[in-house]
């Protein structure tokens, strides 16, 4: 099987594609938007820590 | 428009800077007279206190005055005209707080007081941010009136009168849910309106002391 | 044991877990993704009727089971936070929606993928579609609700009622194959005894829902992490933990 | 005991004669139904035989729609007022309480509309088979519709984003019951037997009832604090 | 003039940024407009003709109960919290401000109704030419019906009986902007012209701008005393 | 339930008849500390005023103790148990009244109390009628409190009291729209439910007086 055919899908390359690809990506996006929020919380919660002992 | 002067000044002048008039006036709800034949003069500088029980018709006086409901006889003028017919320049003249505030508790102070300024029809005599320090709201001013105490509610209610222009205020229970300090505010204000020869007309059941200005008393109901 | 699921459900000691087995289960994760995306792609052979295009089975299936399986997780997290008041559960609770409603996505967007080339069309009112499609409001108003409270308790206990009544759509979306003549796929793979599909083609299949499965496992514990921090902020081992990631920094 | 029914049926009179003194309340979805149904022929033309088609299903939805738009305000105006504020300080359950407002909501909006709905399918000419199907059904799912609906209700009332969220919520909620009324409907045209779909929605109904005003009144706890 | 202007815009912001505070005002006709377009096929059944032959019917009915139920709250609040009396008492002609409110509404209920109803004919596959034809009624047709359907709230805000007065007033005005909608729409699918239709909502659109905030103004008015 | 005797008896004989402790209670509200470590311990008799500008946490005090809100820190006990784990008794034994009325507008002052009666859950001290007439309201029975004015509504919310046989009272600002007679009579009761051995706690922004009482206070925020 050529890379072409595989690319190819029997005709059905773009559904096929699609499919993955989306869910590649809304997988992806899932991870980086967690790791994101954890970062964000913890730069907070560091802010409000600090505000408190300054207190 | 008012112009900001003493009152002595306009007194001696030109007495019919601002002028008043009721006459017979009469009010029925519910078939009940609620009061007859109530006449009396205001003029510049003048300070008119509608006392009277729960349910002797101070409101509904003052509604009448502020011509939100209709009399049952009698008339009212206003610099010698009859309000009916000249009901605009009355209602630009014309500030009233009644027992609801007239506020909208999904917006925040300021946004209240700049809608209140734009119906004024006028610009408004203070700053908005003098108004909001006046009524003790500074730093409160991004939140919705909705997270407010009842004090601070009326508050910005109040706060119409430091933007207002108007001659004749009309005042029902104006003191309702404020603190000492915020009643003293508002009794300075209205001295000072005196003072400057407005009208004010105000019903309330907590005594109150203003300074430098003798307070008509008009009497409804039996007692 | 009593004592053991006491640790459990302690937020520090969960918090720990978690930080513990993240790794292990994004790396279970992207190997088994390997192993399924391999047998899907690569080994299984083309279907006889729909050829090619069979092969949006290996993410739509998956996403498709992840979509109802994270909805009864996170309503039975929801009520046992909402009966025992564990933090833990309303953590876990809160952390399963967006992920949940990322699946239905999922589900949606690849089924209608696959719908054009088999169906002819992208989209047909039908009893699965539709109710596939409510499910991903249900998830909405879940997250929707959540976000309407300020309080963190409030918030859990008000979204995990609307969960555990937002549970009786499972079974119907499950069976509405059976119930509606629909131009969806019956069970195919989910029957019991024997699946009508070739052995081939299941295998990839079974692997790709396992991934998917750790998948989710890996970011609920990511996500869980961030929202005990945050429940727990005014405690003092999270004060320590900050001031030991501070002093690192 | 007696004190417990006694709260009920205060709570319940309350509800029914504040909706009489603002027949607004009382009348609203109703004159929603007919509205709709006035509409109707209008909007799809007169062709009998696609009448005949719609019409359980048009009704079906505007019942939904009328229970979920009058449950709106089910306990707004309790929550403005301050009167559920007394609610809950009151000395019973509020479960009690609150399944006195849900069976008077019921009684206001579910039982005319049985009634109505049944003189339109009549008037638009329903087989009697469907006619029947439409009216076990309605009489089965609008109790659940008020039940289901309170809770939402009550765990968005007085939220700054209330009316969305409450329709969000409400709408995955309501969609069982609609389907197998549906379905049911269908089956009777058919001429196919169709207790399956009743049996789902008895169900439904006892499930609900046992369960929703806990459900809700636990909600509305929730919100006051 | 310029002061008049700027009266107008702040209430018309005023009430712009209550729905959006409020998001439930906002979006609730918009939701009500999914649910129904969600519920559908479950009523229906999945017929695709069927359905595309009910499309264009429902679709209005929902934006005409949209729009009558979303009037309904247009002066609740401003009379329940007093910002109706300060209306009435402010410098600037009641007209205006009323007008300024029903352009808020239009803006927020009508507009966002338009573009979701031909979202969803699309979705229902609605042939084009009727596509066309129904977004033109629309655009027509729902300032009108937010127009009229102001008086009627006016007049019966804060009365006993508001809803069902309200309903029984706005309904005989609404239903000729209906029928002449459908019938557009009809011969729109017909590949008949329409255009004696549009005219005739167009002259509805002109008499209810000159006239209804007026109107609105002084049934206002009424209500107060 | 409490029982109607002379407070003397009771604080000689059973100083624990009822008792209510609050110890380190904090409220938190748009991230300001309205309130921190407040303790008090009232038994039968005692009369709490809450003071403090607006704003300053009275009603959320308040509605922390009547249980309508979660208190961010501290405890409540009646009776020495937590109210949290107690809440029905301690509910029965409770009648609060906010800045709410928490009357329908649509029914009549004697339809309003018949619910009253119907949820407080035990039979009323009072006839209605004698409420009615206390609250001098006889004669308005069968008008709806839409067509009140507001110190008539304030007076139906207020009979609650008369009607209540719980032990401890929370009143916020209940003088709001009364006028001297009606704040006359709310201080009568308000005594006479001391003196009975009652509980009560409550704020007001007016001069009050309260016969063979003594007052505790309390301040809420800085000052
Ligand atoms: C937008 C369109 C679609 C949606 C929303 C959708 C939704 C779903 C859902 C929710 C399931 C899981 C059901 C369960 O586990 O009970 C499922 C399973 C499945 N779907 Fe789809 N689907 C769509 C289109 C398609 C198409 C076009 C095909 C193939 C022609 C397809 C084939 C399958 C198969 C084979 C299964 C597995 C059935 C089993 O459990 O054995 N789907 N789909
Ligand atoms: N619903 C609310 N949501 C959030 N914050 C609120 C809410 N109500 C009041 N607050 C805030 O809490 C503070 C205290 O309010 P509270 O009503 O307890 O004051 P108060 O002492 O009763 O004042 P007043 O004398 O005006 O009645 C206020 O400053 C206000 O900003
Ligand atoms: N909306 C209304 N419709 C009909 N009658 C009303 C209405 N509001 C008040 N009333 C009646 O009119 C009388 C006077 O009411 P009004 O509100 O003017 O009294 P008030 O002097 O302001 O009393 P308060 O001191 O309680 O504010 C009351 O006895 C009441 O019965
Ligand atoms: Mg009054
Ligand atoms: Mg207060």
């Amino acid at each position: 099987m050529s890379i072409q055919e595989f690319f190819h899908m029997g005709g059905y390359g773009f559904y096929v594609w699609s499919s993955y690809g989306l869910t590649a990506i809304v997988l992806i996006f899932n991870v980086i938007q967690s790791l994101s929020l954890q970062r964000k919380t913890l730069r907070e919660l560091k802010n409000r820590l600090r505000r408190l002992r300054e207190k | 428009m008012m112009e900001r002067q003493t009152a002595q000044d306009d007194h001696t002048e030109d007495a019919g800077l601002s002028q008043l008039e009721v006459s017979g006036l009469e009010c029925i709800r519910q078939d009940i007279i609620l009061f007859q034949d109530i006449s009396f003069k205001l003029q510049s500088g003048d300070l008119l206190q509608v006392d009277g029980l729960n349910g002797s018709g101070k409101s509904s006086l003052l509604r009448i005055l502020a011509g939100l409901m209709q009399q049952n006889a009698g008339k009212i003028s206003w610099q010698r005209k009859e309000i009916s017919t000249c009901r605009y320049e009355y209602q630009q003249e014309l500030s009233y707080i009644g027992h609801l505030n007239g506020v909208k508790d999904a917006l925040t102070a300021l946004e209240n007081l700049r809608v209140m300024v734009a119906l004024a029809g006028s610009k408004p005599e203070f700053p908005l941010s003098k108004a909001l320090d006046q009524i003790e709201l500074v730093g409160m001013e991004s939140i919705p009136l909705s997270r407010m105490s009842a004090g601070q509610k009326r508050r910005v209610a109040l706060a119409r009168l430091f933007i207002t222009k108007a001659a004749i205020w009309l005042l029902d229970e104006p003191f309702t849910s404020l603190d000492a300090s915020g009643k003293l505010v508002i009794e300075r204000l209205i001295a000072e309106h005196c003072a400057c020869g407005g009208i004010i007309i105000f019903s309330t059941h907590q005594p109150m002391e203003i300074k430098d200005c003798s307070i008509m008393h008009i009497h409804l109901g039996k007692k | 044991m009593l004592k053991q699921f006491h640790q459990l459900v302690s937020p520090k000691y969960f918090y720990n877990l978690a930080v513990l087995l993240t790794p292990w289960f994004a790396w279970l994760t992207i190997l088994l993704m390997i192993a399924g995306l391999y047998g899907g792609l690569v080994f299984a052979p083309a279907d006889y009727q729909q050829g090619e295009s069979f092969r949006i089975i290996y993410v739509h299936v998956p996403s498709a089971w992840m979509s109802l399986f994270i909805y009864v997780v996170m309503a039975v997290a929801g009520g046992v936070g909402l009966i025992w008041h564990i933090k833990i559960a309303d953590v876990v609770a809160k952390s399963c929606a967006p992920i949940g409603a990322s699946f239905t996505f999922l589900a949606l967007a690849t089924g209608s993928l696959w719908g054009k080339p088999m169906w002819g069309t992208w989209w047909v009112w039908d009893a699965r579609l539709t109710s596939e499609l409510i499910l991903l409001f249900l998830y909405l108003g879940y997250m929707a609700l959540q976000s309407a409270f300020d309080d963190r308790r409030v918030a859990a206990r008000a979204s995990a009622i609307l969960a555990l009544v937002g549970l009786v759509n499972i079974p119907i979306i499950h069976y509405s194959v059976e119930w509606w003549s629909t131009l969806h796929q019956g069970a195919t793979v989910s029957k019991m005894d024997a699946p009508s599909i070739h052995i081939d083609m299941l295998i990839p299949l079974l692997i790709m829902a396992l991934a998917f499965k750790a998948y989710f496992v890996t970011i609920v514990l990511l996500r869980s992490r961030t929202e005990i921090l945050e429940y727990e902020c005014n405690s003092s081992w999270v004060s320590k933990l900050l001031n030991k990631v501070e002093s690192r920094t | 005991m007696t004190s417990y029914w006694n709260a009920f049926r205060v709570i319940f009179l309350r509800d029914i004669i504040l909706a009489s003194r603002y027949r607004a309340e009382l009348a609203n979805p109703l004159i929603f139904f007919i509205m709709v149904i006035v509409l109707f022929p209008f909007a799809f033309g007169s062709d009998p035989d696609l009448l005949r088609r719609v019409t359980a299903g048009m009704i079906w939805i505007t019942a939904l729609l009328a229970s979920s738009l009058s449950l709106e305000g089910i306990f707004r105006s309790d929550y403005a007022d301050g009167s559920a504020e007394q609610m809950v300080l009151s000395g019973y359950p509020l479960t009690l309480l609150v399944a006195a407002k849900i069976a008077a909501h019921w009684c206001l909006t579910g039982l005319p509309l049985i009634i109505i709905a049944m003189l339109t399918a009549y008037l638009l000419s329903l087989p009697t088979q469907a006619l029947q199907a439409l009216f076990l059904t309605l009489f089965l799912g609008t109790p659940v519709l008020s039940l289901i609906g309170a809770i939402a209700v009550a765990l968005t009332v007085g939220l700054r984003s209330g009316g969305m969220l409450l329709s969000l919520i409400i709408l995955p909620l309501y969609m069982p019951i609609l389907i197998f009324s549906m379905l049911a409907v269908e089956n009777a045209m058919a001429d196919i037997p169709f207790d399956a779909e009743l049996y789902f929605l008895s169900g439904m109904l006892v499930l609900s009832v046992t369960l929703a005003p806990i459900a809700t009144a636990y909600s509305l706890r929730i919100r006051m604090s």
